[in-house]
C-alpha cells in the first residue's frame, strides 16, 4: 500500500503537469461563455493532445499508443482537472470507443477507427440512452432492421455528449425483439455508425448550458461490416464501454470535487466567514468527504493496475462525489445570502452554474438510485430489486 | 385550541389555489426571458386587497394566516406575482402601526427593503424600509435590477425618495411577520414541487413498472412531504404567535423560516432527482421549483441564520 | 385557525397540570432505576389516575367517562408526559382496548369490560405484533381452533408492552387459514383474551429496559363470548385499534421529545457550548423540528376533533419524531466526550440510557421504512411497494 | 503510486480475521458483566508482537497499515482486546523517538493518555502520557474503573508513577498515529455493522418476501457502505501520511477521524434498523456495533472535533 508516485509517475505527472500548465496559457478563451466557445476550446484541446502526443496513453503502442497502466491516464486527467483544462471533444473517443474497439473489434475495425481516433480525423459519442430507457437502459427499443448491405436504424437517443460534433457514434439497436430472444438482454447489436444521416438536437440543461444532446435516427442507414462483437450480443460490448466509463474517468471527477472544495474555502474567506465555527465544520465535514473520493479513486486504479475487474467501489465514489459537489455548490450559494441567488457578479454567476449543474451529477452516468442498487447487489449481495 | 383552517380558510385556499394555477406557465415565461404577466397579479390585487388588515385600517379584514394560505398556493405552482412582496411590505408597517391606507390604493406596488438587495423590485412604487427597529415608507425613485437565479422575482437596489411616514418602533415584528409568509411560500414551494414528482413517478416506467413502484423513489418524496408538512405547521404557528404577539414569537419564525427552507430545498431536490435526465433539463419544470427554493430561502434572512439564532435564543436566552 | 386553548381547554389544561405537578411530588421512587419500580410506579399512578377522576377523558358518560373531545386527551396526555409522570400500568386498557370495545363490541362486552377498565380492575396488553409479523403485521401465524365453547389459541407473540403485569389481552388469531380466505387480510379474528395461561416472558431492549415482552400461547383456551366483531374480521377491527394508536398518544410523544430538548439544552450549558456557534445551529434545527412535531399534532388533533379521519400526518409526525429523537440523544452523548460514553454520572447514564432507547422509537409502532411506504401510499397516493 | 493491500497484508488481513472471529461472543461476554476473554488477546500479542514497529527498534517490522489493517479486523467483530490500545501506546511512543522496548516484553499492557479516561485501563501496565507536545511514559500504580458504554473497553482514571523516560516533542505526532489506527477501527466496526445486517436481510421474509429485496432497506445498506469504504481510503492514507510525515498528514488524520467516526455510527445504526425489532434487543448483536463506534468515536477526540480541526486548517491556514 503505497500513495507515493513511483519515480516513473512522478516524472510523467510532472512532464503532463509543465505541459498542459504551458497549453492552457494558449487557450483561446479562457473563461467560455457559451457553448460555442466551449466546442471551439473542445476542439482545440483536442488538437492540441494529438499534437503534444498525450492521447492513447493505455493503448498499444501497435495502434500509437503509449501503452502505460491506466494509472497514467488516470494522473493526466487529474492534472486536467485539477486545471480546468478543456475536456478533448474526442474524450469518448479515447476512453471508451477505442479501448472497445480493441476489445472487441476486427483487425480491419481496428485498423479502420483507431488512428483515426488519435489523429483526430473521427469524434465519437455514446448512443446508448433513450428517452425510454435510462436507468433500464436495457430497456431500449432503436430498431435495426435488415437490408440489403447492412442495417437501416430508427429510433430516439438522449443524453449524447458531443453529438454535435461527432462523426461516429457507438450506437445500440435491437436486431432481434425481446419476444424473440426472451430477454431485454439479448438482440441488442452494438454499430459503429456515422452520423452524417442523424439528426441531432442540443438538449439544454438547467443551467442553460448543452452540454447533452438528442439524437433522431429516421431510416440511418449502417452498412455491414458495422457490427461491433457478435450480433445480437451487443449487450456484452456495451457493459465493456460502461467498464471503461468507470476507469480514468473517476480521476478527473475527484480532481474536479477536489478545484470545486479550493473555490468554496476562497469563497467563505471572502465572505468573512473564515473563523465562523459552524462554517469551518461545515468545510471540514466536507474537505474529508472529497479527500475520500480522491484516495478510494487511486486505490481503485491501482487495483485496475493489477488487473482486478472493476468492482462496486466505482459506483460509491460516483454516489458521493454527486452527493459531495451537490453539498459544496449548495453551500456556496447559500452563502452568498441574497446576492448568492443572483448571477451579476462572476463568482456567483458561476457558483449558480454550478450548483444548478451539479444536480446533473446523480443522473449523469447512473442515477443514486442506480447507484446504490448496483452496491447492494454487485457488493453487499443483496437480492436484485428491481 | 382549533388548529384547523376554518372553512372560510378552506375557500380563500381554494380561490387563491384557482388564481395560481396558471403559475407554473407564467413562471416559464419569465424563465425564458418575458415579463411577469399581468395575471394572476391584478386578481390577486383585486380578489384579495387588503387581506390580513384590519377593516378599521382600510382592510379587508382577516388574518396572517390567511395571507400565508395565499402566499402558499403561489409558492406551490412558482407563480411570478409581486403581491406577495406587496403583502410583506404592508404586513411590517402595519407592525409598526402606520397607516397604509396608500397601500390599498390601486396600483400601489409595495416591497420590503431590509438593507440589501430587494425582491420584486422592477414594479415597486414604494418601499417600506426596516433599519434596527424603525420603519419608513418612501417613494421608489429608480431601480437598478440585477440578474436573479428565480426569474420570477426581480431582484434590485433601490433609490428612494424622502419618507412619507416614519416609525421608531416596530420594524424588528414587521420583519418578523414578513418572514412568516415566506416561510408559507417556501411551504407551498416544496408542496409543488413533490406534486409534480408524484405526477412524473405515476407515469414513467423503467424495468417494467412504473418508478412510483420503487422504495428508492417513493420513500425520498415520502421523506420531503413529510418535512414540508412539518414547515407549515411551523409556518401558520409563526403566523398565528407573530400576529397574536405570543411570548414565543420570535422563536416561532425562526423555527419557520429554519425549517421551511430546508424542506423547500430538500423537495425541490428530491423532486428533480425522482424526475431523473428529464428534471436537468431546461424544458422540464423542476428547475422553476429548485431556484424558487432556493431565492426564498435566501429572502430576509434564510435557514442558516435562523437556525444559529434559534439555537442561540435558546442556549443563551 | 387558532392555537390557544380554548376557555374550557385552558380551565382543564390548568387544573390537569396543577393535579398532575401535586401528584408527583407523592410517587413512590421518582427515578425508577429498574424494571421492577417502574411497573410499581405505573400501577400506583393508574390508581391515582383512577380515584382522581382522569381516566376516559374522551368516553361516553354513560360509561363512566367525561365525554370531552379527544383534544382533552391530548392536552392530559402532554401535561403528564412534560412533568416525566409515569405511565399508567393500564395505558392501553384507557386508550385502545376501552375504545375499540366501544365501537365494535356487544353491549354485553360494554358493560363486562368498561368498568374494569376505568376503576382499575382490569390491565389490558396488546398481542398483535409476532415474531414472523412485525411490518408485515397482516401476516400473522397464532391459530385459533374451534372447539366446544369457544377457542383453542397457539402461537407466539412479541412487543406486547405491560403484558407482564396485564390480565387482558387484546390477541389477534387466524381462525381461517390465508389459503382458505384468499388474502391474508381475511380470516383473522380479533379475541379479548385472559392471559392466565399464557406464559409472558419480558424482552429485554439494547439500554437494558424491559419495556416490551414476549408471549407464548399453547393451548390457550378462548370462550365463545370473548371475540370482537364478526369472526374473521379481525384485521377491521385491529385497525380500529391502530388509529387510536396514533391518536392521543401523539401528544405524550411530542411532549417527550420537548422535554428531551430542554434536557439537552441544560446539557450544552453544563458543557459550557451554549456560546459556540455550531452547537447553536445544530439546536436550533433540532428545536425548530421538535416544535414542529407539536404544533403538527395539534393540528392533527384538532381535526381529529373535527371529526376527520386520521390521515398520512400521523405517519409524518411518527416518523421525524424517531428521527428527532435520535438526533437529540446521540447529540447529547457525542457531547460528552469520553464521559458521555461512561455511565457513572447520572446525566451521562441517563443520556447512554436514552441514546439506546431512541433507536427503538424508529420501529416500535411501526418502522421507519412503514411509515413512509404509508405516507408514500395514502398521502402521495403512489402504488403500493410491498 | 500502488494503493492496494500488498499480498502480505493480505494475509496479514485474513491471518487478523481468523483470531478475531470470536469477537462478536467474548463481546457478548463482556456486555453480560463478563472479563475481557484471554484470547485472542494472547494470541495478537503473540502472533502480532512488535508489528509495525522497525527491526532496529526491536520491533518485527511492517508499517502503520499493518495495524490498521488488523485494528480493522478487531473492529469488525466488535473484538475485545487491550492489544490496540497496547499498539496506539507504542506508536505514540515511537513517534516521539521513545525506546519501546519494554513495551515488547510479554505481560507488557500499554496505553495512551492524553488527559482525560484511559481505554483499556483495567489492565494497563504502563501508559504513554501526551501533554501538549510532551510524552512520557510511566507505570500504572492504580487504576479507577468507569462503567463504559462499549464494555469491550474498560475506561479509567490512572495513578502512576515516575515516568521511566519523557520527550519533549513527538507527542503530537503519536497522537496523529494513534488517531489513525482508531478511525481504522471504526471502519471495521462499520463494516461489520453492515455485514451483520446483510445476514439478516437475506434471511428475514416480511411481505412474502426477504426484506433485502426492498430499496428502503438495500439502499440505506449501500449508503452505509459507500461512506466506511470511502473512511478506510482516508484511514489508509492516514496511516500512510503520518508514518511518512507527509505534508497533510494532520490533516490526513483529521480527515480519517471525522468520516470514519460518522461513518461508523451511521453504519452501525442503519444495520440496526435494518435488523427491526430484534435489533433493539440486548440479545442480538448490532447494539455491539453501536456501542463500540459510538465510544470510539469518541476516543481521542471524535468526528465533531475533527471536522471543525480540518475546516478551521483549511480556512484560515
Amino acid at each position: 500500500m503505497d500513495f507515493r508516485d513511483t519515480a516513473e509517475e512522478a516524472a510523467f505527472r510532472k512532464e503532463a503537469a509543465g505541459w498542459i500548465a504551458d497549453t492552457l496559457t494558449r487557450v483561446p478563451h479562457q473563461h467560455p461563455a457559451d457553448h460555442a466557445e466551449k466546442t471551439v476550446n473542445s476542439r482545440w484541446w483536442q488538437e492540441q493532445l494529438a499534437e503534444g502526443g498525450w492521447l492513447g496513453i493505455t493503448w498499444p503502442k501497435a495502434y500509437g499508443g503509449k501503452e502505460l497502466p491506466i494509472a497514467y491516464e488516470g494522473i493526466f486527467n487529474a492534472e486536467s482537472a485539477r486545471r480546468h483544462a478543456p475536456v478533448g471533444i474526442n474524450m469518448l473517443g479515447i476512453l471508451l470507443a477505442g479501448p472497445t474497439i480493441l476489445v472487441h473489434g476486427t483487425q480491419a475495425q481496428r485498423d479502420r477507427y483507431l488512428p483515426r481516433i488519435l489523429n483526430g480525423d473521427d469524434i465519437w459519442c455514446q448512443g446508448f440512452s433513450e428517452p425510454g430507457a435510462g436507468s433500464d437502459l436495457a430497456g431500449l427499443r432503436s430498431r435495426a432492421e435488415r437490408v440489403d448491405g447492412g442495417w437501416v436504424v430508427n429510433g430516439q437517443k438522449v443524453w449524447t455528449s458531443f453529438a454535435h460534433a461527432a462523426n461516429r457514434c457507438m450506437l445500440l439497436a435491437r436486431t432481434s425483439t425481446t419476444e424473440e430472444t426472451g430477454s431485454k438482454h439479448k438482440g441488442i447489436t452494438y454499430f459503429l455508425a456515422d452520423t452524417d444521416d442523424i439528426d441531432v438536437r442540443p438538449l439544454v440543461m438547467i443551467n442553460g448550458d448543452a452540454d447533452f444532446n438528442e439524437m433522431f435516427l429516421d431510416d440511418v442507414h449502417v452498412p455491414e461490416d458495422r457490427v461491433l462483437g457478435e450480433l445480437g450480443d451487443g449487450w456484452r460490448v456495451a457493459l465493456t464501454t460502461l467498464s471503461f466509463e468507470r476507469g480514468s474517468l473517476a480521476f478527473a471527477t475527484s480532481a474536479e470535487a477536489e478545484a470545486a472544495l479550493e473555490r468554496l474555502i476562497v469563497r467563505v474567506r471572502d465572505a468573512g466567514l473564515a473563523d465562523d465555527a459552524d462554517v469551518q465544520r461545515e468545510i471540514g465535514r466536507l474537505a474529508a468527504d472529497v479527500r475520500s473520493l480522491s484516495l478510494t479513486t487511486m486505490r481503485q486504479m491501482s487495483a485496475l493496475s493489477h488487473g482486478n475487474a472493476p468492482g462496486g467501489d466505482g459506483s460509491a465514489v460516483k454516489l458521493a462525489w454527486a452527493q459531495t459537489m451537490q453539498a459544496m455548490t449548495r453551500l456556496a450559494v447559500s452563502l452568498g445570502g441574497d446576492a448568492g441567488v443572483t448571477t451579476d457578479a462572476v463568482d456567483d454567476a458561476a457558483w449558480v452554474s454550478d450548483f444548478l449543474r451539479a444536480k446533473g451529477n446523480s443522473v449523469e452516468g447512473g442515477t443514486d438510485e442506480v447507484q446504490r442498487s448496483i452496491i447492494a447487489e454487485r457488493v453487499l449481495g443483496l437480492p436484485r430489486s428491481r | 385550541m382549533d388548529a384547523v383552517l376554518t372553512e372560510e380558510q378552506q375557500a380563500l385556499a381554494e380561490a387563491a389555489q384557482a388564481l395560481a394555477a396558471s403559475g407554473l406557465v407564467d413562471a416559464r415565461t419569465t424563465l425564458d426571458g418575458g415579463d411577469v404577466p399581468a395575471r394572476p397579479t391584478e386578481d390577486l390585487f383585486d380578489g384579495f386587497n387588503g387581506l390580513g388588515i384590519d377593516e378599521q385600517d382600510g382592510g379587508a379584514g382577516g388574518s396572517l394566516i390567511d395571507l400565508a394560505i395565499v402566499a402558499r398556493e403561489l409558492g406551490r405552482t412558482v407563480c411570478p406575482t409581486p403581491w406577495v412582496s406587496h403583502q410583506l411590505a404592508l404586513q411590517a408597517a402595519v407592525a409598526a402601526g402606520v397607516d397604509v391606507g396608500e397601500g390599498l390604493s390601486p396600483g400601489a406596488r409595495w416591497v420590503l427593503s431590509t438593507g440589501g438587495l430587494v425582491r420584486d423590485a422592477a414594479t415597486a412604487t414604494h418601499a417600506v424600509t426596516v433599519t434596527g427597529d424603525e420603519l419608513a415608507v418612501a417613494p421608489v425613485l429608480d431601480v437598478t435590477l440585477h440578474a436573479p437565479m428565480d426569474r420570477t422575482r426581480s431582484i434590485g437596489e433601490l433609490t428612494l425618495g424622502a419618507p412619507s411616514v416614519t416609525a421608531a418602533t416596530g420594524g424588528r415584528a414587521g420583519v418578523s411577520r414578513a418572514r412568516a409568509l415566506v416561510a408559507a411560500g417556501l411551504c407551498g414551494t416544496g408542496l409543488g414541487a413533490i406534486e409534480r414528482a408524484i405526477g412524473h413517478a405515476t407515469q414513467r416506467e423503467q424495468f417494467g413498472k412504473v418508478i412510483g413502484v420503487f422504495q428508492g423513489v417513493s420513500h425520498q418524496l415520502a421523506e420531503a412531504w413529510t418535512h414540508v408538512e412539518l414547515a407549515w405547521s411551523l409556518a401558520l404557528y409563526a403566523c398565528w404567535a407573530t400576529e397574536e404577539g405570543a411570548g414565543d414569537a420570535a422563536a416561532a419564525v425562526d423555527a419557520a423560516t429554519a425549517k421551511a427552507g430546508n424542506a423547500a430545498i430538500y423537495a425541490a431536490e428530491r423532486g428533480m432527482q425522482v424526475h431523473g435526465g428529464i428534471g436537468i433539463t431546461w424544458e422540464a419544470d423542476p428547475h422553476l421549483f429548485l431556484r424558487r427554493a432556493m431565492a426564498d430561502d435566501a429572502w430576509l434572512g434564510g435557514a442558516r441564520e435562523a437556525e444559529r439564532s434559534l439555537g442561540q435564543a435558546l442556549l443563551t436566552g
